[in-house]
């Protein structure tokens, strides 16, 4: 890490100069991975008390990913998410406070209550709604890069998905017809190990999402996701090229989910021990002793009270929020509505 | 035990996921051509299918008959309709009903048409299942296709509402030869508990011994002479419910479970509303193209000149779902709903 | 010229391939958001799309803004909901209708509702094309699938019977904000020569002059007092020869080409049904679970003591399409059947 | 080309005793490819004269691929096949006459005429009806496999496809489903280098469908389809070692079809130099050359007039078959029938 000592990027959209992080910056970097943390640990409790609705699909582990790769996108860059996105938010910038209420289902969240959990987003910061269906964002994404090319403006878009996804038809379908065309798209593969109860062994006889890329004449590239600075550093690079012009890129950010599948996973199928191996690899304690090099214990323990204060003002937010009300169900599935709407 | 035959109170009492367990097990003994194909379905350590309800399963037939896929809805459709033209009797999972949007060429192009193309010389006997229904999951995880399928000719479609019927059907549609698409709802399983369906009692009587339930054969749930209700899953139970209320006020519903939509037990309903002269349908799969647009157009065909009052519909919305409970109750079909559309019908 | 107004007698007639075009390259010069994307659509040397409809294009627009994409249904469908989320106004192509089967997830579950999940913030203004009809090519060719869509909350569904609504159905569409699909028979396109059609004329009336057509609204083709006859593609026009033949008896048949599907224009076809008292439905998608049931549904509920007769409806039978023609013009809807379901209803 | 003298295979599914391929078994091989191609050919003249209804898409220039690959199937061994399918049921065994008649929908047809040009097929030879969906067999034929193993047979299942079905979901999802359970299926990918009227290289980097195999971890092997021997040869060794549980294989055919996509079709989306450069490395013709070396030409001449003399009899078969009955077309959708049939 370099002691630069130019302004920090306070927000996301902040754009990649160098390669080089530094120390206030990397505060930054780890007070989103932080904030992301803590809001799926804060988020579960709430949860078992019964404050939250449906179901929670968490991302604890796997911080490093969302806030490394959105560290390098401009606010106007895309980004498409998945049944589990709420660190894909945190990190492209969806406002706590609105994605907290969404999830609580109040008419305060960044979707009126009416997406939820599954399917947090926010246009005015980049973040089509996340799409749910393993694989959906796969070809949805290609569309934006061709909006961009037509529209010649310069912007990217990135494909979040997991390794499981990576079976999935859409997959294959979205990444080449992106090659094909050379569209400004990173296609961010995010291998946790496991799709749901099943570990990829099972369902791919090739390790590597990466390795998949050559079946499509595109770049592949295997990335530590557990490490923040290693995925900026190569998420910057792939976005400077898509910006290019030098079409997709496939990332496989090798990482691991601490918590299970869904809320209520046991995970019996995996090993303790396993997972101790990958939470020796913490990507939050690995960056914050990195920056205890240069940086004092206070500024950091600062940091840690900054996010706290900040949950717990988004958590009171949506309590305090508003339901939506009832009659807000029929409204929005059409833009210019011709029918008679129902009624309640 | 005769087939059909209603089941009795007392006696065991399973839920459905138990009573699903229970025919593919007694299936897959009976006949090692009965096999599973899906996502998590046996993992060791894994959450025996989206539900449970296979928990236990692989210890007895093993990995070779309970397989495991990756997240490949198009192979697994598939690869259940390759194996049922070879004459194996496969049962897909598809974990959640929306997901059958990524397999729809496999089964209304394949599965549904193998049979014909041939000239009846193939078939296709596979059943495949898939969970519906709102539980708070938001747009993606909680619709209820059926409409859809029963408009696949080729198809036969079955909703099961308890754990008698759900066990009877399930073996029936393993041995028909024709592909099955088995419907059943997320709150009815019982296996999360009873506070998901509202405090429902989610149990219902299953004999230990061996039974079918035909395929395309409706049952009465509650006898009347004022209106006949036709519901599947939850809004059966709603519409049970709103049945109770209403004979506080002297009307007497038939209420009437078709468990299968395609082929439609005609006979049954339009005996029915003969009698009575009203009917109201519920289903929470969504209004407009809904089956009961179809049943209400056979009614209007077939039994118009006993029609009393017009057809009522109560149906979800015509929206996509909303994931904040306030809003999703509003989409589906309520008690309340339900009441005031039999009531509409009955004059009230 | 206002819109809706129906197309006069004389003038320049085109068919419904070239109305098309004409439709794509005003709305290609009018707004610059519009493009065209599918497979073999504007190849050096090509098709033009699988029936012509877009010769010609790529000269003027080049292949910037006409993207031929790989054999990937997902791809294309996927590709246009993710640019109309971005402001586009893409027109996807499909070829035959019979493969929206391997697009349902994009069209279902994203293009439907990414309107819903974003609280109204985003739309989808995209028109998907896609032929349908029975053509000697048997069941994976020929299907008539619009009765799936309309059970879509979300989508718009549009089916176009001649020129001079199919080009101003297209240019509404084009411009609507939300997602329309929109069917058009195969055998109605003109490209062909008219012999495939068994020699209708298949022009109509277009004028020079630039004019829209709004989605939503029926036309009436034919006035008369006996009965009500909802029709589209070309059951519309059998139903129109039945209509002339029956006049002989004295039936007058109101015909009425509803043009969209989704949301249906009930007031026309309510009126029509409370003046004549009886209604026959059309369509060449097979019976159980078609659009007809819907609308029947609908008049059964909102008309039911217009009703003098049944509601019949004539479909394609609940079978796949076979290829010999004997069979195939068994299984869809003909004149004869349609002329019969006409007299029943009447009392015939 | 050995002088063995053991007695040609008189039918498919003779076992590949060894790769080489005697005299009588070559004239066997020419004999089935120019039975397929003057099939192609004197159906096209019928078509024009009005004769059969529908649409064809011809298989003239391939017919090394269908008859390399299914002369090492067994009879029990089954294939799935495309909106092309003529080729490959002649070369698998469908009867000549029930072809030709389902072509014309007569009620002889093997599919009683309910199937048609594109979806020819017979349970008894070990044909799926064809699959004129792009890709649709691709994952079908994955529960052949699985069936086949699952009863403990050793049968083996052929998919032929398109190079421009390599680019559907389906391509990915069966053959890395495939591939995760050792499934014994050859995977026979015919790269005639068009789909419709668009060049391979529009829709893929890659310009090797082959290469798209290490993606799944399956081998991959490119093979000149122009050359019967060499098809049968390569086809050979996938279908024994499949057949021996070593798991999926993906041969890619390099081939060309002589005639347009389907009828009509006047083919500007090419030239003629590579049409004529194609035509150059016509299979038959090279075949012909070949066994000319060691065949008399008079019975090469002979196999020539009998091959005529079958399609005037499958012809002839065909125009006097009697057609369907109208009242046909609505049984065979459901086996178990519950509800009442509709009348026509
Ligand atoms: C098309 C589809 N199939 C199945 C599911 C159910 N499902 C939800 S998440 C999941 C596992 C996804 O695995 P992966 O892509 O690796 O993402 P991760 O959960 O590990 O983040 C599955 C099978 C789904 N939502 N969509
Ligand atoms: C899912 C689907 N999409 C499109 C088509 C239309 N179509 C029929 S054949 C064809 C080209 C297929 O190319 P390829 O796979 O290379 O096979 P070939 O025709 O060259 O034998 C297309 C696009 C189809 N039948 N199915
Ligand atoms: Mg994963
Ligand atoms: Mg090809």
């Amino acid at each position: 890490m370099s002691s630069d000592t130019r302004v920090p990027s306070a927000e996301p959209g902040s754009e990649p100069g160098t390669t080089e992080v530094d120390a206030y910056h990397g505060l930054e970097l780890y007070r989103r991975m932080l904030l992301i943390r803590r809001f799926e640990e804060r988020v579960y409790l709430v949860y078992l008390q019964g404050e939250i609705p449906g179901t929670l699909h968490q991302y604890q582990g796997q911080e490093a990913v969302a806030v490394g790769v959105c560290d390098v996108l401009r606010r106007t860059d895309w980004i498409t998410s998945t049944h589990r996105p709420h660190g894909h938010a945190l990190a492209k910038g969806v406002d706590l406070r609105a994605a907290m209420a969404e999830l609580y289902g109040k008419a305060t969240g960044c979707c009126g209550g009416k997406g939820g959990s599954m399917h947090l987003g926010d246009p005015s910061v980049g973040m089509l709604p996340a799409i749910a269906i393993v694989g959906g964002g796969n070809t949805v994404v290609t569309g934006l890069g061709l909006a961009f090319r037509l529209m010649h403006t310069d912007q990217v878009a990135v494909c979040f998905f997991g390794e499981g996804a990576s079976n999935e038809g859409a997959f294959h379908e979205g990444l080449n017809f992106a090659a094909v065309q050379h569209l400004p798209i990173v296609f961010a593969c995010e291998n946790n190990l496991y799709g749901a109860s099943t570990p990829f062994h099972l369902t791919s006889l090739v390790p590597d999402v990466a390795a998949r890329a050559a079946a499509y004449g595109v770049r592949g590239e295997i990335v530590d996701g557990m490490d923040v600075l290693a995925v900026r550093e190569a998420a910057g690079r792939a976005v400077a090229d898509a910006r290019a012009g030098a079409g997709p890129i496939l990332l496989e950010l090798k990482t691991y989910r601490f918590a299970g599948h869904s809320r209520g996973d046991v995970r019996g199928y995996r090993s303790r021990e396993e997972e101790a191996l990958w939470k020796g690899r913490d990507p939050i304690v690995r960056i914050r002793e990195r920056l205890a090099l240069t940086l004092a214990e206070d500024v950091l323990d600062a940091t840690d009270a900054g996010v706290e204060a900040a949950l717990d003002d988004a958590i009171e937010f949506a309590r305090q929020s508003p339901l939506p009300r009832a009659e807000d169900a029929l409204t929005d599935a059409y833009a210019t509505v011709i029918s008679r709407e129902p009624t309640p | 035990m005769t087939p059909g035959t209603p089941p009795a109170k007392g006696g065991r009492r399973l839920n459905i996921a138990e009573a699903l367990r229970e025919a593919i097990a007694e299936e897959m003994r009976h006949d090692e051509k009965v096999f599973l194909i899906g996502e998590d379905v046996g993992v060791p350590g894994g959450f025996g299918g989206a539900f449970g309800v296979y928990l236990g399963l692989t210890e007895e037939f093993g990995h070779e008959r309970i397989i495991d896929t990756p997240i490949s809805e198009k192979a697994i459709a598939g690869a259940a309709v390759g194996a049922a033209l070879m004459g194996m009797r496969p049962i897909p999972d598809l974990q959640y009903s929306d997901f059958l949007f990524e397999c729809m060429d496999e089964l209304v192009n394949q599965a549904a048409k193998m049979r014909y193309m041939s000239n009846g010389r193939l078939s296709v006997p596979m059943v495949l299942r898939c969970p519906v229904g709102t539980a708070n999951r938001g747009a993606q995880h909680g619709q209820c296709p059926e409409s859809y399928f029963v408009h696949v000719p080729g198809l036969k479609v079955v909703c099961v509402s308890d754990a008698y019927h759900a066990k009877g059907l399930l073996k029936s549609a393993v041995r028909d030869d024709d592909p099955v698409i088995f419907f059943e709802h997320k709150l009815l399983y019982g296996s999360k508990g009873r506070e998901q369906a509202g405090g429902m009692d989610l149990t219902a009587y299953v004999p230990e011994e061996e039974y079918l339930f035909p395929i395309g054969r409706a049952v009465v749930k509650r006898e009347g002479t004022s209106v006949t209700v036709v519901a599947t899953h939850m809004s059966l139970y709603r519409s049970l419910a709103a049945a109770e209320e209403l004979a506080r006020d002297g009307i007497e519903c038939e209420v009437i479970d078709p468990l299968t939509l395609l082929p439609l037990d005609e006979e049954t309903i339009f005996a029915s509303v003969r009698k009575t002269g009203r009917l109201v349908i519920a289903h929470e799969d969504t209004l407009t193209g809904g089956w009961g647009g179809e049943l209400a157009a056979r009614v209007a065909e077939e039994c118009l000149f006993s029609l009393e009052a017009p057809i009522r519909r109560v149906a979800s919305h015509d929206v996509p779902l909303p994931v904040a409970p306030v809003m999703e109750q509003t989409v589906v079909p309520s008690v309340a709903r339900i009441k005031a559309a039999i009531q509409s019908c009955c004059g009230g």
